[in-house]
């Protein structure tokens, strides 16, 4: 089947979303930057395949009449649960064997501390802590395996280190060394032990294994998982656009991508905000979606998402912890730097000076809506209806806080925020792709 | 000898004071408008304002200092670039929600290009406000930049006589306005004589309250509550400590947030001459009261003017008045506590700097603003400087 | 003969590091009887600094009540023991005086801050000069992109002196440094050319500092990086290019010059006390 | 085709470039042995400069400023703020003042490699900037030269009072011309004056001819990028020279031919192909990425057809001309009229009145780190300015000379997002 591919290539993550021919999303799919940029866009687009897949299989089930519609989305869920579970293994084992190259290299500098003995029993660990991670309705700490395994490492290495003996720093830098080396490697995960083994074990967990129906839905889940996909179009936006492996007209500036985007997902959009990890936009956009005025944060990135992601690290929570927990704040402080490498610090220093840490959190999130508010007023302030967009619109705390300022300052306004909002980018940039395929279809049918 | 009746306590003159500082919202000034209605109260910045003149017109004189560390810039950041300092988008976010409603109008005296061109926004702004960009003279000859001065005060007499509910300023009235500020200026000297001679008896932080005090009260109430203050600080029964002796230069305009100041005082320095709310305290000494009361003012603030970053040094080299002032103030070592991207203190900072090691006298040197929240630098900044000056 | 025995305890951002001294009375050099650095990268701090000052008295072979004086300095309110504080440049002036007793100058790099301090010969700090409120070109700057690049702490200074062609980060922000970062590599630059382009940047930085600050001659160097040689490296190319007369030594224990300091401070107010007649609260 | 129109487009362009090169090399060496000539010095600064005045002392203007930003496309003005840095200056504050007392410390070598001279007066004509102030305050302590202030009232209510004018004029009388017979040893000679005057006033009309030929769609110049080189001769030293008055009436033929021939603006790339989108320009240029910065406007066919930066050493398209009838007050006059001088609501009506007069798509603000006196209220000028003319403003951060404040990655970014906002809007129907 034809299809039209966005991918938006941010600081901290890369986005993809695909189109069928008549505009409607087929799959999204999402992976942490990196310094190769071609892997995080294959990645990316990999994923948002993968995502095209499921969506596939579920449009398939129908057909099998002998379950019902809330069979038929368990099953689809215990087999993406179960493809992600075999696919973190693979990144498992490729990390295993990043750590086998590069072990050396660190245990030179500590002689005398079993690194590598204990680095093993670390990873053995965090694969027996695999299996529950993706068990029905566990909550993950991040979708992003760098993301899971750094802390389930940490708090390994935490247990294990003990002074002298085995100096905390070793283990940690063998995983400094390893992660990213092991992310950048091509996946090998065969059919028989990716979609094929998911879709084995999701039949079993769904009691349908030996079931008269068996051979029919792995029929149907086989051949969804087989259509052939092919890209008519794509276009490319974000930070790192212009390193993407496009032409010009194949690219777009996020200003353009991030307003088309919103007014895709909400009509009446006619104010985006977008706060991505080191640039926040503040767009104005008429009733096609066009951009007629924007404002950027200046050359310094205090306050965008990758603030909040600094805090995470420091505080050693995942992202989507710190809005729930700042939530629970009872008398905020008020937080003037939003300086991201001195967040930390900050953090500290008020630490001891004995406030709460939801207190300090509170008080950071207002931190990073009040530079976002000031975009807001620059680009020409705040109009009906409003769209907030980006990581940092997934953060409770941030949403709240941007509610009450956006009341306080301009009045009633329909705040929109879509749980793909992330994607924005990657759909305005989807959409552009379309266009340029329909034109390029029309101008065809005019030179014949 | 009997210790003087202390009218007040100590405590609640420094409380009242605090109070007045974190006032921004300007609550004591609608209280006075109550008080007094149909008279109308005239905001002025930093530095060189003639309060005599809007006293003499029966107006309110209100020093706006902006916002330090109380207000939430909301709007404020939408009109400055992040490599401003700070004192105009406080200011502009207090003009913007209504807080200085209060005031019929605003003077912003030639102080840098910053406040200059907020005067121009303050007309975009506030088009139904009183809007005035007050020109002070770098030429401080009577015949040339004198007249022009002269020329500048007269049209402010007129102006604030235009306003309805002023008073066409007459000669009487504006002596008896010089004299109330004469008494306040004094007031002023005698607290940091004071200070100079018993520092614990009068901590920097209290005094730097009891002066932003007087941006919002009326100089009558504001030359009691100082006179009230000294007599109370004497007679407390504060103990003398060990702390390094410093002068502190840089907060002519945009002013330090209070819990800066405390952190220097705990970090062990005890600031015994600064250059704070110059505003209440220029010119130096008494503007004289027998003659022509606007050239008494003219010849005050050419001659009588103390240095600051803003005005033009004639003669003689920058930084001569600072030593000389250390000299007098036995202080130990000079702090230049300038506020982030402030252009006129922080050109200074070289020249008076090397004067200040050509004279022996140890420096320190860093960056505020008012709403400055983390001190952890400050403190080991000054901290150090203090350890070094004691150690020695 | 009688000795005293003072612990200093430098809590900075990074990492805590902890010294044990006996300090003979007369003209006797102070020695060091143990030391220990534990990075805290995300450990709870306050039960760290229990556990590690405990191990180190024991590599000391000393009990905690033999110790006169425990002085802090950095953040020494999570020291609930502490008899004392210092400030840092306090400490590491002095600190720095008594590693490299011909240093006229220290620079203390640490992981958000670097000072550049002029001291006279009791390690007392005449002038300084810190870096502003940016952190790019901190340490911790370099430790996270380290981290990025995928290089140990331990390998950043050998890769930067293997550099050939050094590519010099523009960017003032660390974030926006960092991304560029990014892009190089992406643009197939080398890691040991972007890692000594950093040290450049960073040498640059505090060549400047020690200038402003009026330092000469020979510059011990203290905190965290001092034992980073591509550092050291970057700082002598720095100091050569700018014309500045300023040689650096950096010892094996610059890291603990901090804590080393506050622990010879503690020594000269102990005898302060006694001869004010009032003893140090035991800690 | 195009290449040939483009070279010989080059030929007949060089003449005047020519010509002002020669200028500036025969001034710069004139200045390198004034010591060993005898010439004497008087630094002063670009607007509100008195360089008439001062040639009627047979006195050499030296500009600090344009060293500066000479110092910035040199590629030099990077090392000297450092320099500057070193010598205890604020990373917060203007990078003119730090390149130029960097430069004097490294042995105050100008463009042609020759050494500047030091100053034998320091005349502080202190005209929209208190920053100018600092800057010879700090250049007196350097070199102790003697000091005139010449304080420039501000046009706070869009108008020159006649207190303003007094003022200014008196202290010409009595401070400047006093100044300036003390060192050249001669009398004020007004008929000098007046004979600069009239040439200046004769340069400037054809000045004011060559920008408003951006009024013409397309356009036959860029009124920003290369209207700072028309400019230079009348900014800098030469204002009432011969020499200024035939480069002018040299510049405004080819200007004239061009038009002849309808050819666009030049560009360093060559002729610009096609003009796509005309801008209007606030605020001075970055001059250490100088040409990168113009490419990122005309490789998308950009064309700014007004600026204001254009103004900052006088603002003659409003009718104003130096006038030896009424000598000194006319100099009054010029100086208290430079742009920067003018009130904000002032510069609002200007610029309003460009993108209207001009037929602009659009306004950009370049904002400069260094001069507080163009950036503060900046982001209120924008605002109302788009809200006059309904046209979309673009505002963009970076720096005069500090190199390490123009990132070409971030302002490139903007500039495209701007351009395409523009077109996207322009195209308006295709979206659907």
């Amino acid at each position: 089947m034809k299809c039209f591919v966005g991918i938006d290539l941010g600081s901290t993550t890369t986005k993809a979303v695909v189109l069928d021919e008549d505009g409607a999303v087929l799959g999204r799919g999402i992976t942490n930057s990196r310094s190769n940029y071609d892997v995080a866009c294959a990645v990316a687009k990999g994923e948002a395949f993968t995502n095209v897949r499921f969506s596939l299989c579920s449009r398939a089930l129908p057909a099998t009449t002998s379950l019902d519609s809330r069979k038929r989305a368990d099953l689809i869920v215990d087999l993406e649960r179960h493809f992600r579970l075999a696919q973190h293994r693979a990144q498992l084992q490729a990390l295993r064997e990043t750590v086998e190259e590069e072990i050396a290299s660190i245990e030179k500098f500590y002689p005398h501390a079993p690194v590598k003995a204990n680095v093993a029993q670390i990873l053995d660990a965090m694969e027996a802590a695999a299996e529950p991670l993706f068990a029905r309705g566990t909550a993950r700490r991040s979708d992003f395996f760098r993301d899971i395994a750094a802390s389930q490492y940490h708090r390994e290495a935490t247990k294990r280190a003990c002074p002298e003996k085995l100096p905390f720093e070793a283990l940690m830098a063998v995983f400094d060394k390893s992660i990213l080396r092991s992310e950048n490697r091509e996946l090998a995960l065969p059919f028989e032990r990716g979609a094929g083994w998911a879709i084995e074990k999701s039949l079993e967990a769904a009691g349908l294994a030996g079931a008269p129906e068996a051979d029919g839905l792995r029929e149907v889940l086989r051949k969804a998982f087989a259509v052939e996909i092919e890209i008519a179009e794509s276009v490319g936006t974000g930070y790192g656009r212009a390193r993407l492996p496009f032409e010009k007209r194949q690219i777009r500036s996020e200003i353009l991508c991030h307003g088309l985007g919103a007014h895709r997902m909400f009509a009446g959009t006619r104010t985006v905000l977008d706060i991505g990890g080191q640039d926040t936009k503040a767009i104005q956009v008429d009733e096609n979606g066009i951009v007629t005025s924007f404002q950027m944060n200046d050359r310094c990135a205090a306050g965008c998402g990758r603030y909040l992601g600094y805090i995470a690290d420091e505080m050693n929570l995942g992202l989507h912890e710190l809005g729930p927990l700042a939530q629970q704040a009872s008398r905020p402080v008020r937080i003037t730097s939003t300086c991201t490498v001195f967040a930390g610090a900050e953090i500290r220093d008020r630490l001891t000076l004995g406030q709460k840490r939801e207190d300090i959190l509170a008080g950071l999130h207002r931190a990073v809506i009040l530079r976002a508010m000031s975009l807001l007023a620059r680009s020409g302030g705040i109009s009906e209806e409003f769209t907030f967009t980006g990581g940092v619109a997934k953060n409770v705390t941030a949403v709240a806080v941007l509610r009450d300022l956006v009341q306080r300052n301009y009045g009633k306004r329909t705040l929109n925020i879509s749980p793909d909002s992330i994607y924005t980018g990657a759909l305005g940039a989807a959409l552009f792709a379309l266009r340029a395929g329909v034109k390029a279809r029309e101008e065809e049918g005019a030179a014949a | 000898m009997d210790a003087p009746v202390v009218g007040e306590s100590l405590e609640s003159i420094v409380a009242r004071a605090e109070d007045l500082t974190r006032d921004v919202r300007l609550d004591a000034v609608r209280a006075w408008k109550g008080e007094h209605p149909g008279k109308k109260a005239i905001g002025y910045l930093p530095v060189y304002v003639p309060r005599e003149i809007i006293h003499a017109a029966g107006m309110l004189p209100v020093g706006i200092m902006g916002g330090g560390d109380q207000v939430e810039i909301v709007k404020g950041d939408a009109y400055f670039q992040s490599y401003l300092c700070h004192l105009p988008r406080s200011t502009i976010e207090l003009g913007l929600d209504g807080s200085l409603d209060v005031l019929d109008g605003m003077i912003f005296p030639s102080t840098c290009d910053v406040i200059r061109n907020l005067s121009g926004m303050w007309q975009m702004l506030f088009p139904e406000k009183y809007v005035r960009y007050f020109d002070v003279p770098q030429d401080f000859d009577d015949r040339v930049g004198g007249e022009f001065y002269e020329r500048e005060l007269r049209s402010l007499i007129d102006d604030l006589a235009g306003l309805g509910g002023g008073e066409k300023v007459t000669d009487e009235a504006l002596r008896r306005s010089i004299a109330l500020f004469n008494e306040n200026r004094a007031h002023v000297r005698a607290i940091y004589a004071a200070r100079v001679k018993t520092p614990w008896l009068v901590p920097t932080s209290e005094v730097y309250l009891l002066l932003r005090a007087g941006n919002v009260l009326p100089v009558e109430e504001h030359n009691s509550l100082l006179g009230q203050y000294l007599e109370a600080a004497r007679a407390s029964a504060r103990r003398p400590m060990d702390l390094a002796r410093v002068a502190l230069r840089g907060t002519f305009c945009e002013q330090p947030p209070i819990d800066l100041v405390r952190t220097l005082e705990r970090a062990g320095c005890c600031i015994v001459d600064d250059d704070w709310v110059l505003a209440a305290r220029w010119p130096k000494d008494d503007v004289a009261v027998d003659g022509d009361p606007v050239k008494s003012l003219v010849s005050a603030f050419l001659h009588r003017s103390p240095e600051c970053p803003s005005v033009y040094l004639a003669e003689g080299k920058k930084g001569e008045a600072l030593v000389a002032s250390v000299k007098a103030c036995g202080a130990e070592g000079v702090i230049f506590a300038a506020p982030s991207f402030c252009d006129p203190a922080l050109l200074d900072q070289p020249m008076t700097q090397a004067a200040a090691k050509a004279a022996g006298i140890p420096t320190s040197a860093f960056l505020y603003s008012e709403n400055t929240g983390q001190f952890q630098s400050i403190r080991e900044q000054a901290g150090t400087f203090a350890d070094s000056i004691k150690l020695s | 003969m009688t000795s005293t025995i003072t612990a200093g305890i430098d809590i900075g951002s990074s990492a805590m590091k902890t010294v044990v001294v006996r300090h003979g009375d007369g003209a006797a050099r102070p020695a060091i009887l143990a030391r220990q650095v534990e990075r805290l990268r995300h450990r709870d701090v306050k039960a760290l600094v229990d556990e590690t000052y405990d191990h180190t008295l024991e590599k000391a072979g000393v009990r905690r009540d033999e110790v006169a004086y425990v002085a802090t300095t950095g953040e020494g309110e999570l020291v609930s023991f502490r008899t004392g504080h210092f400030y840092g440049m306090t400490a590491h002036g002095r600190g720095g005086g008594e590693l490299v007793p011909e240093a006229r100058a220290v620079l203390d790099i640490g992981a958000l801050h670097a000072r550049a301090m002029v001291v006279d010969e009791r390690g007392r700090v005449l002038r300084y000069r810190m870096t502003s409120q940016c952190a790019s070109g901190s340490g911790q700057f370099l430790e996270s992109i380290g981290r990025y690049l995928g290089v140990a702490a331990e390998e950043i200074g050998p890769l930067s002196l293997e550099a050939e062609k050094p590519e010099k980060v523009s960017s003032i922000c660390a974030v926006l440094a960092e991304t560029d970062v990014i892009n190089m590599v992406s643009r197939g630059i080398r890691v040991k050319d972007i890692l000594k382009g950093i040290h450049l940047s960073m040498a640059g930085r505090f060549v400047k500092l020690l200038e402003a600050s009026g330092a000469e001659g020979t510059v011990a160097l203290t905190g965290g990086l001092a034992a980073d040689i591509g550092l050291a490296a970057a700082l002598r190319e720095e100091a050569a290019r700018s014309k500045a007369s300023l040689r650096f030594v950096s010892r094996p224990e610059a890291i603990y010059a901090g804590a080393l300091g506050a622990a010879i401070w503690a020594h000269h107010r102990l005898k302060k006390l006694a001869a004010l007649g009032s003893e140090a609260p035991s800690p | 085709m195009a290449t040939t129109t483009t070279t010989v487009e080059q030929a007949r362009k060089d003449r005047s470039q020519d010509r002002q090169k020669a200028m500036l090399a025969d001034y710069f060496h004139k200045l390198a042995i004034a010591s060993e000539t005898g010439g004497q010095t008087v630094h002063t600064f670009v607007p509100g400069n008195l360089t008439e005045l001062i040639r009627s002392f047979d006195l050499l203007p030296v500009l600090p400023e344009i060293n500066a930003l000479q110092s910035g496309m040199r590629q030099k003005s990077g090392e000297y703020i450092q320099r500057a840095e070193k010598m205890g200056h604020s990373e917060d504050v203007c990078s003119y003042v730090k390149c130029d007392l960097g430069m004097l410390a490294g042995g105050n070598v100008g463009l042609t490699g020759e050494p500047l001279p030091r100053p034998d007066l320091l005349l502080l004509s202190y005209t929209g900037c208190f920053t100018f102030m600092k800057w010879f305050e700090l250049l007196r302590e350097e070199t102790s030269a003697p000091t005139v202030m010449l304080h420039v009232p501000y046009q706070a209510d869009g108008r020159i009072t006649e207190s303003m004018r007094e003022y200014v004029v008196k202290q010409l009388r009595e401070k400047v011309i006093p100044a300036l017979e003390k060192l050249s040893g001669k009398k004020y000679d007004e008929d000098r004056l007046r004979e600069n005057l009239s040439r200046s006033a004769a340069a400037e009309d054809d000045l004011v001819f060559v920008l408003e030929s951006a009024k013409r769609v397309p356009s036959p110049i860029d009124a920003y990028f290369a209207a700072v080189y028309y400019v230079g001769p009348i900014f800098s030293a030469f204002r009432g020279t011969e020499d200024a008055v035939l480069y002018y009436q040299e510049l405004r033929e080819e200007i004239e031919d061009r038009i002849e021939r309808g050819l666009g603006p030049m560009t360093p790339d060559g002729l610009l192909p096609e003009e796509k989108f005309r801008l209007v320009v606030e605020g001075p240029p970055n001059w250490t990425h100088f040409r990168d910065f113009w490419r990122m406007f005309h490789s998308e066919g950009a064309v700014i057809v007004a600026s204001t930066y254009t103004k900052v050493g006088g603002v003659y398209d409003d009718g104003f001309r130096h006038d030896a009838s009424r000598p000194l007050e006319s100099l009054a006059d010029y100086c208290m009229g430079c742009y920067t001088n003018r009130s904000l609501p002032a510069r609002v009506e200007m610029i309003a009145n460009y993108v209207r007069d001009y037929a602009a798509d659009g306004f950009i603000v370049h904002s400069v780190k260094s001069c507080n006196s163009f950036s503060a209220g900046q982001l209120l000028m924008l605002r109302e300015i788009e809200r006059r003319t309904g046209k979309p403003g673009g505002f963009f951060e970076s720096d005069l000379v500090d190199p390490r404040y123009f990132s070409p990655a971030n302002v490139k970014n903007r500039i495209e997002s701007y351009l395409q906002m523009i077109d996207q809007k322009r195209a308006g129907g295709t979206s659907r």
